[in-house]
């Protein structure tokens, strides 16, 4: 009893550990199991997913125009002060004075990328870029600002 | 080239002794300038082999786990271990400073001399050896148990905690798996009668003792992989290391080329397994023969016997790194306990079976 | 036990308690020197039989801290909230509970440490989270750290 | 290193105090404990937390009930969305605003996904820290899949934020739901290599089976929830108890199991994996159409009181105590975290064990040290 | 290689030792020799504090792989380690540690910031106590890679742009000057 005890012990362990063995042998064998991406590689032909978030941008079109007012709603939502904007007053050509914007600033830094900027802004003027290749030797080329120079808040966005 | 194409290693050394017996006329000089040439290039080849090692486990894991491996330093990935050993070796070799200097340098020494050592008697194609030397099998169970001295050296000397569970775990280890590796090599002493490898291969002409020896033989064939596996620390038995449990066990405090030598005696101890295992169990460099089938046997020796021995050796090896890429670890005492009640009873048992088939000739 | 019953239960125990039923569970308001009869008698009484303690915080009211303790009976699947009222904030203590549930030992480091509310007969009352020398503590109201960048 | 040197480091004759961690393979972060040895046997364990104590409960005492979600996703990060889900359920809650069906829907799905892929994480892990490593590869590679629908719905990995108070951030992409089914196809395939590379296997049998006994009335005393607890018995499930979300529309087991070791909580969350992919697929085909988010207010305030939710994260029962006194952000925020309960039943369990043992424990219980810091 | 054109920013790093008119082809040849083998062969400390850290592990899962770069011997003791991959928060009563942990690596040691906590504290920079603001606060940092948590993408594009520094590093230049 003892015996059949013991040689049944060794009988199942082994086989066990062949069926493991035949896992690991399985793939061995059949390299086309492998599915991995060669990142830097496939550079030309990854492409994320639209919703992906990867920073924050704020888009302009070809008259150097973007549809920012300056509400500060972004800055108001954003749960760990990554965007500071900085306004400016500006006159316009009726001559009334207008709150415009002089610097957008994002701290990538900081951000965390929870989209709530982006579902917080009344005016489309931010949206969500897909790139993720940030890296840096310095940290202060992770502040930016996200206006152009020169740029202007686009005509019929209030 | 005709020494190429006769294949034989031998003819090669005795070219070489009459090259160099024509420039050195002192005997004494000769053989010493000898001996550090074969030393030499005895340790080239161990350390190109130790690359193709490295290589090779890092692929076969790779392939193993559904992933690439290197494959963008060389071709195909092939000079990642050249540049993983020249980054150790210009790492800052650094020693703590509460550490025993003395035995904390001379460890890895110890282990990479211990493991280059049983190589001696190994024949790695037919008349090519270092040294038949008479004893053999006797050597290699005593060389290859050096190893724990420096694993224990290490331990103890880092003055790490770790360090030192890890010597003790890798002391316990090979003291008792030395047991069954021994019974399993002595199996196949009783079987062909001799102590030397050499005599060892040749009396596996008309076929490799574990077809010759059937199940008794494939049984202690099994317990020296396992029980070898365990004598060089590798998984599913790396007690010492266990990098989950003891980050890094004996090695915790090595780094740069003192690390790198003990990777080194790690991949040579894994080469001098698989190679006693194939040379005892699987005829070494002799071609696969069938007692009687002389048309079939020629056909066989066509295969130089160099790469009769390599292709086993790296088959024992494939399957040894498959052990580690598979199985969980085993905790402490139940090594001690897969040992003493398992391996050290069953091959007991099985030397005297194998006792008795000798004596009865009941292998074929 | 409904609502009912347990209020008639616990009112037998300890007369001074007022309850509090405006939120999901049922609150007990006690001081907190009337806290460990009670509790022991809500673990041991096998009409009550609060074996689990789910939540065990405090909350700091500017002018009294509060140790909130979260009880909830596996085997009659009642739940009630017990809220122990400590007046002195200078030098806050009350009675541990961790030798009647142990996983308040962990948590009752965790109040110490971010409230300071000392834990008599706790076994090993250190700080938990914070390192041995902080000052002050974190999570009280008035705690002032120059180091914190407010938004 | 003022935290780390304690005044208890007096060891009696043949004690050896090794210290594991907080930069460790096994701790999963850095906990930090001190393990008191005899050889190789623990005597006993002190866990050290606070390597990893980023104050998320006094940083949400001055956020917005919108914003303060987001930080939770920091805390238990390999269920990022059921810890969302519990902030937004408080909230909800004290609003008493009525979620739509379509959100609860996607909510359930998305949390069962969660589930699904820190099951999966852990169980490569458990392998990992047992010495096994390939079934972490294995592990990932499903992993991977699932990581590709949260990308592609929510637009992030880990940290998806996608739960708003009143429902979620946006609707279900369109691909959504061929690729959970084709998810569920691929892993539903892989549970036989599962058992076979790593259940099966003699060594991984001798490893877990009657180590770390936890008896059930001390899981009941150790406030121990989820898998860990039910293995030893203690029927722990919030979905069965007190159902949230789309937990009452579906059908399922709580898995309970007995003997309370490594191999039962191993076998638990095995079993919980297939319970998630059955969940998922009553409820991918009968997404019921409508509005994704229940309209709220812009600034959200709750009226003055106390809100409770206890929700089931993968690894145990997740409480968001939230009191208001009526302002826009919350007055105290406590997090009742599953791992701090189940941490604290760990130096009972690996008392009398081997290292090896406290690995298995360690693993088995399944930390997120955030989790358990906050 | 292309990643490097798309980095923005100057490509001067700090403790660059500048061109000088001697110093020859070998000893220019050398540190290539030197440089290609550091760079190829960073093997990463098992560091993970928090979200990174999972992240960390996708990337050496096997759809990411970075075992194809030679980065996968991840070593659990920090005297074998080149390379910290500080994926995660640091919080005061951790900083010391990490301190000790870079201080125990031999040279040379290169650190990766990644994700948002490491770089400045990034979710946790405001009204929190006890938050290292940054981790180079504690420790240098090679590269910064932003993100809560990066994506493993994004990751292996650190670790690339770190070797790119790594390559344009002069050691023997540097030890023939101080010789000097």
């Amino acid at each position: 009893m003892f015996l059949k005890e013991y040689f049944g012990t060794i009988y199942k362990s082994i086989k066990s550990l062949l069926v493991g063995m035949k896992v690991t042998g399985y793939y061995f064998t059949h390299l086309d199991e492998i599915k991995t991406e060669e990142y830097p590689d496939n550079r030309a032909t990854l492409k994320m997913f639209d919703r992906f978030r990867g920073e924050v941008v704020m888009p302009h079109d070809d008259n150097n125009e973007h549809r920012c007012t300056g509400c500060q709603a972004c800055e108001i939502a954003c749960p760990n002060g990554t965007i500071k904007i900085i306004t400016k007053q500006e006159i316009l050509e009726d001559g009334k004075k207008k709150k415009r914007i002089d610097a957008f600033v994002y701290h990538l830094d900081l951000c965390t990328m929870c989209n709530l900027c982006v579902v917080a802004c009344p005016s489309d003027a931010i949206v969500m870029a897909q790139n993720f290749e940030h890296s840096v030797y310095d940290k202060k080329q992770l502040k930016k600002i996200l206006n152009q120079p020169d740029s202007k808040l686009m005509q019929g966005v209030e | 080239m005709k020494i190429l194409l006769t294949y034989s290693f031998s003819s090669l050394a005795t070219y070489i002794h009459h090259l160099l017996a024509e420039l050195i006329t002192n005997s004494l000089l000769l053989q010493v300038t000898e001996m550090v040439i074969l030393g030499v290039s005895l340790i080239a080849f161990l350390v190109v082999l130790c690359f193709f090692l490295g290589y090779m486990e890092r692929k076969v894991a790779a392939f193993m786990e559904i992933r690439l491996g290197p494959n963008r330093v060389g071709p195909k990935g092939s000079m990642q271990i050249v540049a993983d050993t020249l980054k150790l070796l210009l790492k800052e070799g650094l020693t703590p400073d509460s550490a025993d200097k003395f035995l904390f340098n001379l460890a890895p020494v110890i282990m990479v001399i211990g493991s280059m050592m049983v190589i001696a008697p190994i024949a790695f194609a037919k008349d090519f050896q270092l040294y038949d030397i008479n004893i053999g099998v006797l050597y290699v169970s005593a060389v290859s148990s050096l190893g724990v001295i420096g694993i224990l050296m290490a331990g103890w000397s880092s003055n790490n905690k770790y360090s030192l569970l890890g010597a003790m775990r890798s002391g316990a280890q090979i003291v008792s798996y030395e047991l069954s590796v021994g019974l399993s090599l002595i199996s196949i002493v009783v079987l062909s009668g001799s102590l030397s490898l050499g005599d060892i291969v040749r009396s596996q002409e008309n076929g490799w003792w574990i077809i010759k020896g059937h199940i008794p033989v494939i049984i202690s064939f099994v317990i020296f992989i396992i029980a070898s596996t365990a004598e060089i620390n590798r998984a599913p038995f790396d007690m010492a290391e266990a990098e989950q449990e003891l980050t890094g066990g004996f090695h915790t405090e090595y780094a740069g080329m003192k690390f790198a030598m003990f990777l080194l005696s790690e991949y040579i101890n894994l080469f001098v397994v698989s190679a006693v295992a194939a040379t005892l169990f699987l005829g070494g460099w002799m071609p696969f023969h069938i007692g009687g089938l002389d048309g079939f046997n020629h056909i066989m020796d066509f295969i130089p016997s160099s790469v009769w021995f390599f292709s086993k050796t790296f088959l024992i090896i494939f399957i040894i790194m498959q052990f580690r890429w598979t199985f969980p670890r085993l905790r402490v005492d139940q090594l001690l306990t897969l040992e003493w009640k398992y391996l050290l009873p069953i091959s007991m048992v099985n030397v005297i079976l194998v006792t008795v088939m000798a004596i009865m000739g009941w292998h074929f | 036990m409904n609502t009912e019953e347990l209020k008639s239960s616990i009112s037998a125990i300890l007369p001074s308690v007022i309850y509090d039923e405006t939120g999901e569970f049922l609150n007990v308001n006690i001081a907190s020197e009337e806290l460990y009869p009670l509790i022991n008698e809500l673990r041991s009484n096998s009409e009550f039989d609060f074996d689990y303690l789910f939540c065990l915080t405090c909350i700091d009211w500017k002018d009294h801290l509060m140790m909130v303790y979260h009880l909830l009976s596996k085997t009659h699947q009642h739940t009630i909230v017990l809220k122990a009222k400590i007046s002195n904030r200078e030098n806050a203590e009350i009675e541990t509970v961790c030798n009647i549930w142990r996983t308040a030992e962990l948590l009752e480091r965790e109040v110490f440490d971010l409230f300071g509310v000392k834990f008599i007969n706790h076994p090993d009352l250190r700080r938990l989270f914070l390192s041995d020398d902080w000052n002050g503590y974190p999570l009280r109201k008035d705690y002032v750290d120059e180091n914190m960048i407010s938004l | 290193m003022r935290g780390l040197i304690e005044d208890d480091y007096v060891t009696e004759e043949g004690e050896f105090v090794i210290n594991i961690g907080p930069q460790h393979p096994s701790t999963h972060g850095v906990l930090h404990l001190k393990v008191w040895l005899d050889g190789e046997t623990v005597k006993k364990v002190q866990p050290h937390l606070g390597f990893i104590h980023r104050s998320i409960e006094k940083m949400s005492e001055s956020l917005s009930y919108r914003n303060f979600i987001f930080a939770t996703s920091r805390m238990d990060y390999l269920a990022a969305h059921i810890n969302n889900e519990a902030c937004a359920l408080t909230v909800e809650k004290g609003l008493q605003l009525e979620v739509p069906d379509r959100a609860k829907y996607i909510r359930t799905i998305l949390a069962e996904l969660t589930r699904l892929q820190s099951h999966l994480l852990w169980w490569g892990c458990t392998g990992l820290d047992l010495g096994a490593v390939t079934p972490f590869f294995y592990a990932f590679r499903e992993r991977e899949f699932i990581m590709e629908i949260m990308e592609e719905t929510c637009g992030a990995r880990l940290t998806q934020n996608f739960m708003v108070p009143g429902g979620v951030m946006y609707d279900i992409h369109p691909n959504f739901q061929k690729r959970t089914k084709e998810v569920l196809t691929q892993i539903k395939s892989k549970f036989q290599e599962y058992d076979n590379i790593m259940t099966g296997n003699v060594i991984f049998e001798n490893r877990t089976k009657g180590v770390g006994l936890l008896s059930k009335e001390d899981a009941i005393s150790y406030g121990v929830t989820g898998p860990t607890a039910r293995a030893s018995g203690v029927s722990c499930d919030i979905r069965k108890l007190i159902p949230y979300s789309a937990y009452d529309q579906v059908q399922f087991d709580e898995i309970l199991g007995t003997g309370g070791d490594c191999y039962a909580r191993y076998m638990i969350r095995m079993h919980e994996m297939k319970q998630s992919v059955f969940i998922i697929e009553q409820l991918i085909d009968n997404i019921p159409e409508g509005e994704f988010q229940a309209k709220t207010k812009n600034v959200i305030k709750l009226p003055k009181g106390e809100f409770y939710q206890r929700v089931e994260t993968p690894r145990g029962e997740l409480g968001v105590f939230i009191v208001s006194d009526g302002a826009a952000s919350p007055y105290r925020i406590k997090y009742r975290s599953p791992g701090f309960s189940n941490l604290s039943a760990l130096p009972l369990m690996a008392k009398g064990g081997k290292i090896g043992d406290l690995v298995a424990i360690m693993s088995t219980i399944d930390l997120v040290i955030p989790d358990i810091d906050r | 290689m292309e990643i490097n054109k798309s980095m923005e920013g100057p490509l001067t790093f700090p403790g660059q030792v500048h061109e000088t008119a001697d110093g020859g082809i070998l000893v220019t040849k050398l540190d290539d020799v030197i440089n290609w083998a550091r760079s190829n062969s960073l093997w990463p400390l098992v560091f993970g504090t928090s979200c990174c850290a999972i992240e960390m592990m996708s990337t050496a899962g096997a759809k990411h792989d970075w075992s194809r770069f030679g980065f996968e011997v991840a070593r659990a003791t920090p005297r074998q380690a080149d390379l910290i991959i500080v994926a995660g928060t640091i919080v005061m009563k951790m900083a010391p540690v990490l301190k000790r942990l870079y201080d125990q690596m031999p040279e040379p040691k290169y650190v990766i910031a990644m994700g948002a906590c490491t770089i400045s504290g990034g979710p946790f920079f405001y009204n929190t106590y006890s938050v290292v603001k940054g981790v180079d606060h504690v420790i240098p940092v090679d590269v910064y890679i932003p993100g809560c948590p990066p994506r493993p993408e994004a990751l292996l594009h650190s670790m690339i742009t770190l070797q790119e520094k790594i390559k344009n590093e002069q050691y023997f230049k540097k030890k023939i000057e101080d010789v000097r």
